[in-house]
């Protein structure tokens, strides 16, 4: 049962689509909890309605593969049909030879031409089973049959029917007995009749990749592994204000954190939020709030007291579509500039971004070391397509250590005069917080001498300026080089991305590596502000061509690259409401081949 | 409707009687004021009640959509302005009131109506309210109070009770709930009343004088949201402790406003009515003094 | 003191006696919560009297200074945490009370006290005070109501009465002010008091039994703003105006508190005191039921 | 009295230094207007303490000049000492043979070596006189000694005695006739002393330049220009909170604009301004708003919406040292980054900067007609040195013409439906507001269709994009080029600079033209985004080097010539708390050469 198999299928997208209420959400996420015990990597990006009350389609995108995939994939292998209508305009993502399983049965009020079966055409392989008969007998309703859906992919596609029973046990655990034994039934049902009546014609196929089931797994979205990272981080305080997407963040930690002895309050808006975790901060707690767009707009004014007073604090903002409320469910990196730059006067920060759910874990940790390291406030970019998709995560594997480590510099009690805003060569001066003695003091968000009485003089203005900035220098140094990929010395094409859409990049460049001779590499920094700016000028100094990648609409990190590096860049940048399609970057470096 | 879904929280496939909903309305020949976009509230929610009721009452003023301006906050309350024939401002979250105020005083001769949700007023607007009710701005601020967040899918609002469990407090509340009518009040309001979505006989009439009154009217609504709030302002549980106002009492006194108003017993009516110079009125004689 | 000057407001040459108060303050032994940085406050002006009297009422504590945090909002008021021996947060505009809460919750064994002007804590920030209320932060927040914009040179505030003329309304204020303490039972804080800058006697006693309770104690001081204030909250005006709460008052009554805080005379003293479980008592239950 | 005469002084600068309330600012306003009405121009800067209660120094600083002064000029020619220990630390900027003029009999208190006149050494030019008993003569006070100064300048620079008279008579024109009386005779008894005891050595030489009394001048700063602008321009709503150094404009607007029927509400915060000018905006009424650094934060949220839903407003950021609370009373131009870039997501307005007090007038008047035009928040970017600083101003020579004329498009009441957002070529569509019949609906900050309902497809989203930024577009091209000064052809240098910087910049294009053979010209932009890229990159095409100039420490201007032009650029970018000195850029700008 659990043998390693080398012919098993290596990559593999199923869709399960269907009207919001069908139950496609859950079953893809069953498959994603077989596949990984069976030893898979899992990518899961959903796509569901707007509106709560909606009628609109939902649909669980999963990627199933053998290495770990980059991006959840624009074109599907297998599309599970729980309603026809909507899934009729799914088709079109369907690969050459795709699957569809669809319901042999469908209800009765679909007109003709809305049954999926009519619209199978040569090129695509069809699967049918009496889904909604085979729900009713197993549990009286048609709601099931989501799961007899399963049990049809299981014998077609060879998965593991004890892996399905597993993940129907985990996916109600908190349910009746009888509820999962009844959907259990709903899946052998599905499972049996396959066997008894489908002639696989396809090529998919799932065999155990490792011994023994796999336990390390769990299938986790990106705010799922921000929320962990809190944690882990020894989180004191979490302020925060609903807001799509970065809500189940503080849902999260409203659960956990209370555990571990921290604190999680609710504030009236965002400027409440921010400005509590300003307080934490400087009382010495590790402090932190999570938000999208329009929260950070109005944070802007007290992160900038944090930059002036030299207090820790991080910020998750996980971006959605802009300007002004937007598009709340559709994902854009378009909030980079606000990051770096939304601010009066000159307010230097670090800003962090990961790119897959694994380094929203990392980077998230890491941004607490940064904060206590630097004095600083960090912001952290993620947006809804990372904060919403889901992979599998071994959490042992997941060490921060990868991104440097920071060191926290605190005054000692001394008889010496303390000078909280010291001049130092790194800009960095030993911080004390409230309840260390001897060492009182105020901070302000005025400009300051060293020992942080207001001061309006230029020079010391300037110097103050030149402290600040150094902190944020020295990060940069520090912080470990940006990701290069591909050959050394001279390329035809560097490709630059970040954040969410550094998996399309490096997707690209195997797309690229695989079909051209074509010399490709990539860049791919984390450390997004302060710009790591030798590591991009050399690196554009190897590139013929060089492109930037990112979801938004002018091309925000283009902007910086050419910047820095005076040359003109190829942007690749489109705000289109959907994560970066790889193509479209491999088709735009092909023009330039 | 949601601002966002997450993948463990699917919504039930009801039938949510919209169509049936706007037909009801055009052949009543309310279609005036409404929309031919059909609301995207979910079924059973409160905020049809409120819709009914409102619609009502402004078909009685004789007032052009074209000079009738609809400002909103951002929430579920906050889409009421896509679903009215007449000029809609959807704001950002929590500052309809000054949108609204601002909206008026520019140009006095438009009717401005604000409604938005008890999230968006108390909670990120919350430092809104007193200024506009102090300026006395001839408006009517309907708050839509559900005891929830509803658009964000169930977290708590500052007037969710202690102890209830949401999603951001799984623990149960811990926080004292704010009562909007004692702030309308202790603000000094010219017009604070408290109506029912599920009472429209009673709300309808509530808003007809909001309307009518000149100044800042404040209407606090409670409206049950049937998705997020299965134990605090329920159909079912509202029929308890719900009382309109006792036929002698004076509208007029602000003490015995407060006394009501902070009360166990949940009363309904229009607890204080006062009329005094507005903003448009001060802003007159503020121009003649300038003048002279 | 004043965040900007403009050539035709030009300061008078005054003695302000501050290096006197200094030495009256090392004298009398209160230094160790007065830092060496002297008030730059002007002459005359009521923060003088309130700095007393909070030393005075913090030295009865025993604190210590590294376990005391003044946390203030811009204003001149907002300047004090220089003046202090103390770890101090002089944070940004209206912010104080959000970012004192923050202290506190991070680490309770801080005692957290706010201060701030009528501009800082009920306008910009109004929004935030509700809030803090309804969690009972255990914090104390002295709000120093000089109706007026002090820093910022005299323009109107929301507790400038009707008709005044300050720099923004040069023909007379239109709105209606504020009253803070009306504003701290309406949302039912647990502690409200109102003082007098002039009147140290009674003054301290307030500060006293503030930083003694636990939850959030709100204390309003009226304080005269000498430079740009000649006609409303001026020593000579308060002396007519001003009445302790009478001997049978009784400071667990919200409706009574409500009365003696909306009449037309300037009662002072604690109007309202009430122990319930402060946002730390709450947040140990949370604990304890996330742990079960 | 009258005659135009030629050999007059073309250029003085004279500074009047006292302790705060020694009445140096008052000597200089009554200086200013003697010398605009002798026919002069005048700039004016001061510098005052912070404190109210200050002890500190304040200084009046006047240029007067037969041409048009570019800045305020940091050397001075005269100076007037009030006070002797202030006076001292200014001597530093006296010209080769600057005049001071000072107490001959200063207080007792005096310490010997207080005394500025044991301070002026051989290259001064001293001229003492009894002030403080001439004072005491005329007022029985020693305060009226600044007038006694003025006296004396009078009859050493060969002011006309009348035009003082006059001055002092508008200067206390709301006091009484007997204060005005005894300030003519405490100016007279200076005059008659200096005549009848000081001994002229020095060239400084005033004579009327018109014939008659200039009438039409006004000496008005940067703030007050502005205020008068949105007077002229029919604001119907202003709404502001205040704050340093913006506060001006809206005190100004307190008392003038109720008399022409508009309103000027004081809001609680500034993010209820912000949302009742838009709220103002959408009413089809002009409306405005004015703070400084910390308040545009507050705001970026709601000026999001406003470009989201094409609200015309216009909001001006009087600029102070930053980060947040900062240097209240220094000038700083570091909101540029802010202002341009301070929303979530992607969000194109219109940002002006005027180059000196006559364009607050004609830049903010302009910033109207561009909000209407395009429908769009349009941010006119002041600082403490334009607010505070005076300079004559011409009314009827200040034509807002100059640049350009912009339409407001509105919709026609018709039978056909009505779309708002309407893709149009140039991405601006017919606009209603509330009270125009029929052509009701609603605006949101949600993304949208055509007829502003809300929409969340990648396609509509991209379009809707690019409808608000070829608005943008639009206006790069309709506005007049930037002012392009110096030879044709090849540059050995070209210098650009903005805003408050603009003299400067222009300034040392003068000099360095009077100094060296070097071919040297400049590129001055009012429109500061959106960029006029063309302008920019033929003008460096034109340039050996290209120096940016401006007041802030990382080169924001500086940043966004470099993206543009992708060539390296000279920085003069300091932050240190005053206006940037001509001689800086002068000197850099010869390093180069
Ligand atoms: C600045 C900002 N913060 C947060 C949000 C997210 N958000 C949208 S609606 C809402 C609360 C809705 O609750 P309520 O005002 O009570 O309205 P309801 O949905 O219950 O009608 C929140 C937090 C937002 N849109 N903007
Ligand atoms: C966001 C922001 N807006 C405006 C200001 C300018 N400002 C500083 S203090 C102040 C008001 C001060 O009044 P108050 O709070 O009553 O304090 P007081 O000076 O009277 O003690 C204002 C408007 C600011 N610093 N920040
Ligand atoms: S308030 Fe509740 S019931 Fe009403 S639409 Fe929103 S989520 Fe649905
Ligand atoms: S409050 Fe008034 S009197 Fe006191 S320091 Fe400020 S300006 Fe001076
Ligand atoms: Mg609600
Ligand atoms: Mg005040």
């Amino acid at each position: 049962m659990s043998v390693k198999t080398d012919n098993a299928s290596r990559d593999v997208v199923i869709a399960v689509c269907g009207a919001a209420g069908d139950g496609s959400i859950a079953a893809g996420q069953i498959l994603n909890m077989a596949a990984t015990t069976m030893g898979y990597h899992v990518m899961n990006f959903d796509s569901f309605p707007a509106e709560i009350r909606g009628f609109g389609k939902s649909v669980a995108h999963s990627r199933i593969s053998r290495d770990k995939a980059l991006t959840p994939g624009t074109m599907v292998n297998c599309l599970v049909a729980l309603d026809d209508p909507h899934s009729i305009t799914e088709l079109h993502s369907l690969t050459q030879d795709g699957v569809v399983i669809y319901d042999s049965k469908p209800a009765d009020y679909h007109e003709e031409d809305q049954a999926v079966a009519g619209w199978i055409q040569p090129g695509m392989i069809g699967y049918g089973a009496p889904l909604r008969d085979l729900s009713a007998q197993a549990t009286k309703s048609s709601k099931s049959r989501n799961i007899v859906a399963l049990g049809v992919i299981s014998y077609v596609f060879g998965f593991e029917p004890g892996a399905f029973h597993e993940a129907i046990h985990r996916r109600w655990s908190g349910k009746s007995e009888s509820l999962r034994e009844m959907n259990v039934e709903a899946f052998n049902l599905g499972y049996e009749y396959a066997e008894a009546n489908i002639d696989k014609v396809d090529p998919i196929d799932f065999k155990n990749i490792t011994e023994g089931h796999v336990t390390d797994a769990n299938i986790v979205s990106g705010n799922e592994a921000a929320a962990k990272a809190c944690l882990d981080a020894n989180l004191r305080l979490y302020v925060g204000y609903p807001i799509t997407p970065a809500t189940k963040i503080m849902e999260i930690l409203a659960k956990q954190l209370p555990k571990q002895g921290g604190v999680v309050v609710q504030s009236e808006d965002e400027i409440s939020a921010i400005c509590h975790v300003i307080g934490g901060g400087f009382a010495g707690k590790r402090s932190c709030t999570a938000t999208s767009g329009p929260g950070v707009c109005l944070m802007t004014e007290a992160l900038n007291l944090a930059v002036m007073a030299e207090v820790p604090c991080v910020l998750i903002n996980a971006q959605r579509g802009g300007p002004s409320t937007g598009l709340p469910t559709k994902t854009e990196q378009s909030d980079l500039n606000l990051a770096i730059y939304g601010a009066s006067g000159e307010s230097p920060r670090a800003v962090l971004a990961p790119a897959n759910v694994g380094e929203c874990y990392q980077i998230t940790r890491k941004a607490f070391e940064v904060a206590d390291g630097f004095q600083t406030p960090v912001i952290v970019l993620m947006d809804f397509f990372l904060s919403n998709r889901m992979e599998d995560v071994r959490w042992q594997a997941e060490d921060p250590g990868t991104w440097g480590t920071y060191e926290d510099v605190l005054a000692e009690p001394s008889e010496e005069e303390y000078k909280r805003f010291a001049f130092t060569e790194s800009g960095i001066s030993p911080r004390s917080y409230p309840g260390m003695q001897d060492l009182q003091h105020p901070i302000t968000g005025l400009e300051h001498t060293e020992d942080s009485l207001p001061a309006y003089s230029g020079e010391n203005h300037t110097r103050m300026m030149a402290k600040r900035q150094r902190k944020l220098d020295k990060l940069a140094r520090e912080w470990p080089g940006p990701e290069v990929v591909g050959p050394e010395g001279d390329l035809d094409v560097g490709i630059i991305s970040w954040g969410s859409t550094v998996g399309a990049g490096k997707n690209a460049i195997k797309q690229l590596q695989a079909k051209t001779d074509a010399r490709i590499g990539g860049l791919f920094p984390r450390l997004v502000w302060p710009l790591q700016t030798d590591a991009i000028t050399e690196f554009a100094g190897r590139c013929e061509h060089l492109v930037v990648a990112e979801t938004n609409y002018t091309g925000q990190f283009a902007n910086l690259v050419q910047q820095v590096t005076l040359r003109e860049v190829t942007r690749v940048a489109e705000a289109a409401a959907r994560p970066l399609p790889t193509q479209i970057i491999v088709d735009r470096v092909q023009d330039l081949l | 409707m949601s601002e966002t879904s997450s993948p463990t929280n699917e919504a039930p496939l009801l039938d949510t009687g919209v169509e049936r909903d706007l037909q009801n309305v055009q052949e009543s020949g309310l279609l005036d004021y409404r929309s031919e976009s059909l609301p995207t509230w979910c079924p059973g929610c409160g905020y049809y009640g409120i819709t009914h009721a409102m619609t009502e009452a402004i078909n009685e003023l004789d007032i052009e959509p074209h000079n009738l301006v609809f400002v909103s906050g951002i929430g579920c309350a906050g889409r009421y302005p896509f679903f009215m024939n007449a000029y809609g401002l959807h704001a950002i979250h929590g500052r309809a009131v000054p949108m609204g105020a601002g909206v008026k005083i520019a140009n006095p001769d438009l009717s401005v109506i604000v409604v938005g949700g008890d999230g968006d007023g108390l909670g990120i607007g919350g430092g809104h309210l007193s200024h506009a009710i102090r300026r006395n701005v001839d408006i009517t601020y309907i708050l839509f109070d559900n005891g929830i967040y509803g658009l964000t899918k169930g977290q708590t609002s500052p007037t969710t009770p202690q102890e209830q469990i949401t999603g951001t407090h799984p623990y149960g509340n811990p926080d004292m709930p704010l009562d909007a009518v004692t702030l309308g009040i202790s603000y000094r309001a010219s017009f604070v009343a408290r109506g029912y979505a599920g009472q429209q006989h009673d709300l309808t009439p509530i808003m007809r004088r909001a309307f009518a009154h000149k100044g800042f009217s404040f209407v606090v609504v409670y409206t049950p949201c049937v998705t997020f709030d299965k134990v605090n302002i329920t159909y079912e549980n509202m029929r308890g402790n719900w009382k309109p106002l006792p036929d002698d009492y004076d509208d007029g006194n602000i003490l015995e406003a407060m006394k009501y108003a902070m009360d166990d017993t949940l009363w309904h009516g229009v607890f204080y009515e006062e009329q005094r110079p507005t903003f448009h009125d001060h802003e007159r004689e503020t121009a003649e003094k300038a003048r002279s």
